[in-house]
Parts: C-alpha cells; structure tokens; sequence
C-alpha cells in the first residue's frame, strides 16, 4: 500500500503544471453560461488541445496521451490547483466519449473525437423530459425509421450547454412497442443546427442559461449517428454510467483546489477562534482529502481490472454533498458579501456562483435518492421493491 | 394565556394572502429583479392600504403601532408571497426615527412611510442598503448618528435576484441617539418573520408539486424519502413559528430578553426556511434550479435571508448573552 | 396572543415552587432503575400525593387537584427546574390515566387512580412484543375467555418499569378470526405478582435493568379489569394517543431544565470564544424555548377545543431529537469526563444517565420513522402506501 | 501507486478476524467489562501471538515495526470485535519508550509488550488510563517525564462498560524526552482504527438485523428511511477508510503532515462510527437499546472512541495547523 508516484508521473505532472502556469488566463474568462464566456471557452478548449491537454486519457490518435486514470487524475489536481477555467466540453468528454470508446463504431470515433478533443465540437446531452427526470425508462421522444436514418420527435429539457452547444446525444424511443419500457430505445447523435430543432435556453437559479429546452420536429438523423444497435439505447447508456464514469465524473482534484481556496478565505477573514467556522473548513478539508485517497484507492482496483460499480453511487452522494457544505461555509465567511452573485461587476468571488453549481449536485446525474437506492440495494443487498 | 393569533389578526392574514395572491406577485418580483420598479411599488402601495407599513409606527405619527404580532403575521404572508423590496429596512428606519432624540425627521418621513407614499431603506450593521435605487430615501447609520444618504454606489445582485444591494454614500446627520440596536432588533424579528413565511411557501409548494409528479410509475410523495425531507422542513418551521410569536409577545411588553428571543427566533426561522429550500430543490429537482419556475423566487429568498440582519452565528451569540 | 399567565397561576406557581424547595431531597435519589432506587422514588411520589402534587391534573377525587392544563405546564416547568426526581408512576400517568379517564367505568377509576396517584400501586406497560415493536396490529399474546374473565397467555418485552413494578396494562388478541389484524385485540390490566406472570429484567445499553420481558402462562384477570369493550382494545389505547398525550408525555419543563443546566455547565466548563460549543448550548437553549411555546400554543388550541392530533407527531420528532443533542452537548463540554457512567460512585454528573435515556427517545412510543410517516400522511396529505 | 492492502495484509487481516470470530470474543468483552480479565488476557495472548502488538515496537526491542499499515489493518479487525482492553494505549507506551532518550526501560518493557507477555496502558493528555486494573504496568506522562505509577484511583465505568477509567498515582520517572506528541499521535491513529472498525461492525450487523426483521408484513430493509440511513452510514465509514490509511502511508513515510493526517483520519472515523452507532440503534429499535444484545458492545465503545485520543474538535483544530 502506497502513494508513491513514479518518476514518469512526477514528471507529467511537472510538465503540466509548467503549462498551465504558462498558459491559464490571468483573469477568469466570463462564465461559460453565456454567449461571450462560451466561445471564450471553447477558444480554451482549442489552447489545451494544442498541447495535448485536453483529453489527456484518450488515445494519441484522437487527441490525447493515452495517459493512465492516475496521470489522468494528477492533471485535474494542476489543472484546478491553477484555477484554470470550466471545461465546456465536459459533457461530451464524460458522457459521451466513454459510450463511443465501447460501443462506437472506428468511423464515429474519427468523426466525432477528435473534434470533441480540439473544442471545434461541443456536445450538449440530452436525456432529460420534461416527464422524464430521474426515470429514463419513461422517455417519450421517439426516433421513427426512415429512409437512410431516423426521424426525431419530442421535447427534452434540461439539456445542460445546449443554449450555445453543437450537437448533442440522448436516448430516443424507436420501438413503443418493446415489452418492457427501458427496451425500444436508441441512443442517437444529432446537431443542434438541424432542421426542426428548436433550442430554447433556461435559466437556472442565478438566471445564466446553463441549459436548455430542445423541441424536436422530425430531426433528421443518419444511420451513421446511432451508436450500438438500434433498440439498445438503453444498455449502451447503462454500459459506461456505473464505472470510469464513476471515477471520472467530479474530479478529487476539484475539491482538494476549493478546499485550498477555502483554507485561504478563511486564514483571511476569520476569526481564528472562531471555532465554528474552523470546524467546517477543516471538514472541507477533510472531505476533500478523503476523495481523493478513495479515488486513489478505486482507480489502484481499477487498474487491476477490477470493477467500480456501485461504489459510484457512494461516490457521488459524498462529493455532491461535499461541494454543497464547502461552498456555504465559504458564503458564510464572505459575511454580508455572501449573498452577492458573480459577474456582475468588480469584486466577484467565484464562490456565489460556485455554490449555485453545488446546489445542483444532489439532483443530476441520478439523484442522491436514488444513488442511496442504488448503494443499499446493490452494495448493500438490502431488498428492492417498497420505497 | 392565550397563544394563537385572535380572529381578527387571522383575518388579516387572510387579506393580505388574498390581496398577494390576486396581484400576481410573482410577476412584479421579477419586474423588480430587472430594475423595473413599478409594479413592486404598485403592490407596496396596496399593501399600505391594509396597514401593514403603519404597524411598526405609532399613532404620533399617524401609524398604528407598534403592533408586533401583527407585523409578525403580515410579514409572514409578505415572505409566503416573496414580496420584493426593503422591507425589514423600513421597520428597522421606522423605529430609528422614533426612537431618536429629534422629532422633526419622524414628523417628516414617518406619516409618509405608514402611508406607502415613501419607500425607504438603510444600510446599518452592514454595508449594503437593499434596493437603494428604488426608495425615496436611503440612510445610513454611522456611529450614532442617522445619515440622510445622499446616494449610494452600483447595484449589485444577490443571489435572491430580488435583493439589489448598494453602499450609501454621502449625506449629512439627520438625527442622533442609542436606537440601533433596537432597529436592529425590530429588522431580525421582521427578517424571521419573512423567513418563515418563505419556508412556508416552500413547503407548500413542494407538498403540492409531491402530491402530482410520477417518477417510476407512482407520485413522488409517496416515497418515504420524500415523506421525511418534507416532515423534516415542516417540523423545522412549525417550531420556529412560536419562537417568532414569542419574541412579537416580549416586543410588545417590552421584556428586557425581547432581544434574545428575536435572536432565537432569527435563527429558527432562518435556517428552518434555507432547510425548506434545500429540501424544495432536492424534491423538486431540475425544475427547482430554473429562474423561469416561480420557486426560484422562494429558494434564493430563503438562501439571503438565513443571513441578513444577523448571521445565524451572531444570533446564536445574543441567545445566550446576559 | 399573549403569554400572560393569571394571578391564580401565578400563586399556583409559587405555590409549587415552594413546597418544591421545602421537599425535593438535597441529595438526588438513586437511579431509579435499581431496586433501592426505585424504592425510593415510590417513597417520593408519596410525599408528593401527600400534598396533592403527583396528579395535579386529576379531578380532586382521585387525589388531583383539577388543574388546567397550563397549570400542570407550570407545574412541570417549577418540578424540573427544581430538580426533582424522575416520576417513577410516568407510565401510569401518562398511558394509563387518559385511558381510564376516557374509557374506564367508575369502579375502575376508583379502584385504580387513588393507587396510582400515590405510588401505592406502580404500572408497567405491557405493550410490544418480540415480533411486534412499533407494529401492535401484529401483536399474538392471547387473551382467552374464562369463568369470570381471561387467561393471559404469551410475550411482552420493553416493559419499562417492569422489572420492580406492581401491575401491568397492555393489548391481547382475543379474537384471533378478526378479519382484519388490528381488530380482535382487548386492553387489559394485570398484576405482575400473579400467578403465572414471569418477570426478567432486561438491561438497557448501561446495563440498568429498565425493562423487562414478561412471560405469562395463563394469567387470571377478571373481566372488572378489562377497559372498554373486548376486541375494542385498539381503538381504546388509540383514541388517547395523538391527543392530550401529545401534550404530556414529555413537558417542555424538563428541557427546559436540562438547557439550563447545560447553560451553566457551559458558563462553568467552556472557553466562550469556542463557538461550535456556543452554538450547540444556544441551540439546545432555543429548541427548549421553542418547544414550550408550541406547547403553550396547542395547549391555548386544546382549551378551545381544538384538535391536536397529527401535531403530536411533530412534537415528538422535535423533543427526541432535541434531547439527544442536548445531551451529547453535555457530554462533550465534560471532556474526559463525559463517558463516565453515573451511579457508580462520587462525582456524578447526571449527564450520562441522561445522555443513555435520551438515546431511547426516537425509538420508543412510535418511532420516529412512524412519526414522519404520520407527518407525512396525516398532516401534508401525501399519498399512503409505499414506503 | 497501489492504494490498496497487498495480499498478505489481507490475509492477516482475515487470519484476525477468524481468530477473534472463534474466540467468542463478546463473552470475553462481558468478562471484561465485570472485571473479570482472564478471557480477556487469554484472547490478547493469542492476538498477541499473530503479531499484533508487535506492530508497533522495532526490530531492535523484538518487535516487527514499525508498520502502520498493518498496524491500522489489524486494528480495525480489533474494533470490528469489540476486542477489550488498553489497545491505542499500548501503541502509546511502545512509542513513547522507544523515542525517550532512555534505552533501559525500552529493553525491560518492549519485548513484553511485542510478545503478549505485558500488557500495559497509561494517562498522557487526559486524566484517565484505560484498564489500568488490568494492566501489569500504568504509566502516566508529567510533562516530558514518562513515570511508571505505583498506583491507581477508583476504578469508573465507561458508557462502554468494557472501558474501566481510573487515575494514575505516584510513582517515578523512568525516561524522558518530548515524544508526547509522537505517541498521542500514534494513539489516535490506533483509535480511528479501531473505530472504523467498530462503525463496520454496526453497519454489517444492522444490514443483516434489516433483513431479517419485519414489521407491518415487510423485511424492515426494504423501506426506503431504513436503506437511506444506511447508506449514509456506509458512506461516511468507506469515507473514513482511506484517510486512515492514508495516514498509515505518511506515518510509515515519516512525512510531516503524519499528524494532520492522522487528525483528518480520527474525526472522519470516529464521527462516521458514531453515526453508524445512532443508525445501528435506531434501526435496531429497543433491542439494540438492550445490555444483554451484543450490539451494545459495539455503540458504546463508538461513543468512547470519538473522543478517546482526541475529540473532534482537537482534531478539526490539528488538521487546519500550520
């Protein structure tokens, strides 16, 4: 048992940390929800790909350096430790690319990664209905078989970069008639610049649209777009949910960086006896450094081939929560400027809107509700069925 | 003994809810958050006429007051609805101008602000005035002395979009006197109160919104997980709800510990509301985290309040002072 | 709405508080889950009875003095804050009385409520069950037709009080082909010193023997001792339990009293600037505050007639979960201190006791997962079913 | 990197747990904590005889150590069995007696206490030794002195009844030197071990007591309050687990910030196995409330152990120092 990094890792690590001291903007670049912050984004996204640094754990011939989950892991520590900007290709690195690794066809991988690696593309998903949040299984927008592809028809919502995205993916109803309800569906890519798309922006709580309403009126979408078997949505989505994807989600590197920076805020503003305070930013700081050790500790059986199931569940309820308690003790430190929101003028913290971020934790990617489902249920073993 | 509200105080209440709920609120909250201040006022001046500025100001200066219950119950039903502008600023510069040695400021403002004919606010333990570019007139505490601000720096926006702050500057002295912690005081009971009423509509509107969205085939309320984050919340609110009367029944006789049960009914109504938004936006979920959805309203309401006019800590402290 | 109390309850206050300073023992009484200590505490609900404090809302008849419901608050408040041992006769005050007082026949309220009132007779509850906990509809000890009454025959456990204690009340299946399980039970009272009644003392977590499993093998109870009408027995314990009961089973005076001692073991053991304990002694302080202005509230609410019926369940989530931090407050401003077991020697400092009885406060009378459950149900009108 | 436990540390691991899982080794926690010690020495000799105590003392006074790792790995087994008696004490004395400048006493006690044959306990940063009537030697610590007394106070119960506290009396110096720090730290860290392992063991039995329980006609398990609260307390133990071993590493490391971490490591252990005790016992209802149920054994130790070492708050303080 160690925590040892080899001589390799220490120099990647050095290497990045030598770029992005280089090359991060000195002033934040607007935020990524609205139009001027989201090309400046995506410029960004252009500058890390540049240097290989965008998706360092691809393969060389999409973009990346084939680089280990821990060199994977070590760039996300020097990438927020340098407070470098959101990644508004998030989406489609985590969500998407994982799902075309396993089930995409060679020709889909050179269409779409590269492009994904370089910030040309930017992938907005699209799973959400509006009466289908939590429960995929109920998804109504149906893909009906036409000549060379299929047809699109529905409405999503929640659709997180789609004010301002490229294309996006999602899961499409192509058989209403399968048997159970989570058959008959087809995991499909389309743009967002198609014909009979509508995209229409939502704002979230501070008003900045970080997602959007998609009304789809027969999209066209090429057969070349479905990825794995049509009517297999459902498993080719599920396939990658449970396990990288549980690793790679939220970064430790996130946290240990919002940790450091809460450790400043308060070693500035707080009274140091002020024990109370002090107590909640040592279990930020606590909270971060379990996450990382944990993260450590299932990328070592990782490597080892072994699997990260429901662990992902035990995952995501910590960090989301995590984020959530960290970013109030650092409302409640900033006193009377607490409430402010970021960018609307001099003086932003970063905090307010960090913390809107947080709210969202316990809601998307599977709710913490159902994550504690899923940890007593299948970690567990606890019996299914009355909830 | 008698610890409930009496009918009349109930039919107040009720006015005030019917009145809120007719005017459509919500619409003139967000006019307010884009600057336009117009229907905000419309709807102050509305609410003057039942009252309900007049309670924290005594007949000298044609008000009705004080009435702290009264206020206690109006400003519940004020943060049921979201109600936007400087309300607890308006208690709190009330007060101050009684309380202060010169009259003339009083004679000068004090009618107008019972009557809705004048919106005012006031920057006093904190920087901030809330909504300065809509009011009539901003003030300042500095030392002792109330300060007549002769305006006051940008706009800036708060997590409730509602709440637009900005630092007075300038102005000179218009009256002098130990009254600020005393407004203080009259500006948390007021923040509680509204606190609470936000947590009440919050735990209203998810209860309902519990009872009507299916997810896995069934009404999410019927989920134990839900059953309990909403027992929770209400269980939170209905026990700060006597502590905010409690500190209305010790305002109005003057009890030397009426200070520390505001403080603790602050904190019981603050934090029991920020509860009840957490809880709205889990159960919620996505559509609890847009602008466009009316709870939204409520959720950064609940998220300013827990700390305007005394942080939860130095609320905390003033309970278990001597 | 005020908070003014009459001159009338203001005499009956001082009143209270005087006998209570001329006669509550300078020297707590031993615990009184030992045989010594329980001796003790029947000795003292004499002395109470003697001077018509044990059952001050009891009509005069039964040894009471007819007190307003305010009036017993106000009692409660000047016994706790006097420091005054715990009520050895609790159960039969609180569970039996209201039932008697609602359901008995005269006989019966004459038999049993002078006893009760001065601790000649003490009571046990014989409600749960192995397999039934907070699930009575489930219960299977019998109750069987005899000459002149009923045999008693099966298992109760968590008889608090039973292990010293004279006689018992609790529900039994008379009816085992009711069609539906709650149906077909009858409550019954029984003496603990019958023949065929076993009594095994049961140690709560510090191993004081605060319950008691009750075997009973054919017990004989006349019919003079059953309340209401057989196979009534659910609906007679019910009908008692949301409401005055909700009111009295834990009185906002003993928090009180207890966040006043945890005010002045803070004032005597913490360093003020150390907030995290300020704000668990402040929050223990409001809490207190808080539940004895609701109770004012639903007291005002009773006086008119008013229904207090799911309320109860708010109330008890609220006080269980107060208590414990209250107490685990204590504990911690005792340091070292705070694991040592009271009762066994010098330097007691009540806190521990107080701390394991706590512990049991969720759990027992409906747990608090029932209790959120009602919540729930009753009060919010969420849907029944799944849980 | 491997953060993982190599094969062999697993099976020590498991060779412990089927050690004390045949020892019946609750009997002798009873024994213990009724003052009868003789099951509960026959039990460390056995433990003694796998190595344990052996951890913590150098090749040079006959020991194995150090090896934290493998030290934390064993304790947690430790904790997972509710083993009695002065455990974390024992680690402290082999630390302070090896850093102290004197030599002789190290030579006369370490072989002992690496073999089994000694056990022995001591009072550094509280009052109270642990066991201190069962032990064959009590230190205490004055100031930078290590003195081995001659005597004990009157022997109190723990709210863990297998945890018997008493004061050290009289007696004389026998090494000096400013390890206290050193050994306190290696003591919380034989503590979060050993509350880890406690917490695990309320989790594992509350799972299987939720299966296997009903009530209203349904395995108690299948309700979703009942699964959330164990899921929180899963979470909050696998939370704890890595930073124990994390400190493990930077205690073999001899890294600088071995405190910080151990610090880190004994709030999230010992917070997390305390939720675990109040979920196990909630969920357990009245029988977990019962002496006579084995449960016990394990929730009032969680309760000793997270102050035991060092409180919460100590450790929160330790972990933001410089």
């Amino acid at each position: 048992m160690d925590l040892d990094f080899t001589p390799g890792e220490d120099a990647f690590r050095a290497e990045a940390r030598g770029w992005l001291a280089a090359h991060v903007p000195a002033t934040p670049l607007p935020s990524l929800e609205t139009a001027e912050g989201f090309a400046a984004h995506r410029e960004w996204e252009r500058t890390l790909s540049g240097s290989r640094w965008s998706v360092v754990s691809w393969p060389e011939e999409y973009g990346g350096r084939g680089a280990s989950i821990l060199r994977w892991l070590v760039f996300e520590e020097e990438y927020y430790a340098a407070n470098a900007p959101g990644r508004v290709s998030q989406n489609g690195i985590s969500l998407l690319a994982p799902t075309l690794f396993e089930h995409g066809t060679d020709g889909q991988r050179a269409r779409v990664l590269p492009a994904m690696a370089s910030g040309e593309t930017i992938w907005a998903q699209a799973w959400s209905e509006p009466e289908a949040g939590s429960d995929l299984a109920s998804l109504r927008s149906t893909a009906t078989r036409t000549d060379g592809g299929w047809l699109l028809t529905g409405q999503k919502t929640w659709s997180s970069r789609a004010a301002f995205a490229d294309r996006a993916f999602g899961l499409f109803r192509s058989d209403p008639e399968a048997d159970r309800p989570h058959r008959g569906l087809t995991y499909l890519m389309f743009a967002l610049n198609a014909p009979g798309v509508t995209v229409r922006p939502i704002g979230r709580l501070d008003g900045k649209p970080a997602f959007a309403e998609l009304f789809l009126d027969g999209v066209f979408v090429p057969n070349e777009d479905v990825i794995g078997a049509p009517g297999q949505g459902w498993r080719v989505a599920m396939s990658t949910a449970g396990n990288e994807r549980g690793l790679t989600l939220r970064s430790p590197g996130r946290f240990l960086a919002a940790a450091d920076r809460l450790t400043t805020l308060w070693r500035e503003r707080a009274d140091p006896s002020d024990t109370a305070l002090r107590d909640r930013v040592a279990d930020a700081v606590i909270g971060a450094r379990a996450y990382r050790l944990f993260t450590f500790g299932n990328a070592s059986r990782f490597a080892e081939g072994g699997d990260i199931g429901a662990e992902s569940s035990l995952n995501k309820v910590f960090w989301s929560e995590l984020d959530i308690r960290l970013h109030e003790t650092a409302l409640d430190l900033l006193g009377p400027d607490g409430e402010l929101c970021d960018g609307d003028g001099s003086g932003d913290s970063g905090w307010s809107e960090g913390y809107v971020f947080s709210l969202a934790g316990p809601i998307y990617a599977g709710t913490n509700e159902i994550q504690r489902d899923i940890i007593a249920e299948r970690l567990l073993g606890l019996p299914k069925g009355r909830r | 003994m008698r610890f409930l509200l009496d009918a009349e105080q109930t039919e107040f209440t009720r006015t005030l809810d019917r009145l809120l709920t007719a005017a459509d609120t919500p619409a003139a909250v967000r006019a307010w958050s884009a600057g336009d201040h117009g229907p905000g006022r419309a709807l102050w001046e509305r609410l003057a006429a039942t009252g309900v500025f007049a309670l924290a100001v005594s007949e000298e200066y044609e008000g009705l007051g004080p009435l702290p219950v009264e206020l206690a119950a109006a400003f519940v039903e004020l943060g049921r609805h979201a109600v936007p502008g400087p309300l607890a600023e308006t208690v709190a510069v009330s007060v101050l101008l009684q309380r202060l040695g010169d009259r003339g400021p009083a004679k000068e403002w004090l009618p107008r602000i019972a009557s809705g004919r004048a919106m005012v606010t006031l920057a006093l333990s904190g920087p901030y005035a809330l909504d300065a570019d809509a009011a009539d007139a901003v003030f300042h505490v500095v030392d002792d002395d109330l300060v007549l601000a002769d305006g006051h720096g940008p706009v800036r926006t708060s997590l409730d979009p509602a709440r637009r702050l900005a630092r007075p500057t300038g102005g000179e002295s218009v009256a002098h006197g130990p009254a600020v912690r005393e407004a203080a005081d009259w500006a948390a009971f007021a923040t509680a109160a509204q606190a609470l009423g936000v947590g009440l509509a919050l735990a209203e509107r998810t209860v309902a919104y519990a009872k009507q969205r299916t997810q896995f085939g069934t009404a999410i309320g019927a989920f134990q997980a839900v059953k309990h984050q909403l027992a929770d919340a209400v269980i939170g609110l209905e026990f700060g709800r006597p502590l905010l009367y409690g500190a209305a029944v010790a305002l109005a006789a003057g009890a030397p510990d009426a200070s520390r049960n505001i403080a603790a009914a602050k904190v019981a109504c603050g934090e029991s509301a920020y509860a009840a938004a957490r809880t709205a936006l889990q159960l919620h979920g996505a559509i609890g985290y847009t602008a466009e959805y009316d709870l939204s309203l409520w959720i950064g309401k609940a998220t300013a309040l827990r700390t305007a006019w005394g942080t939860p800590s130095e609320c905390r402290a003033r309970v278990l002072s001597a």
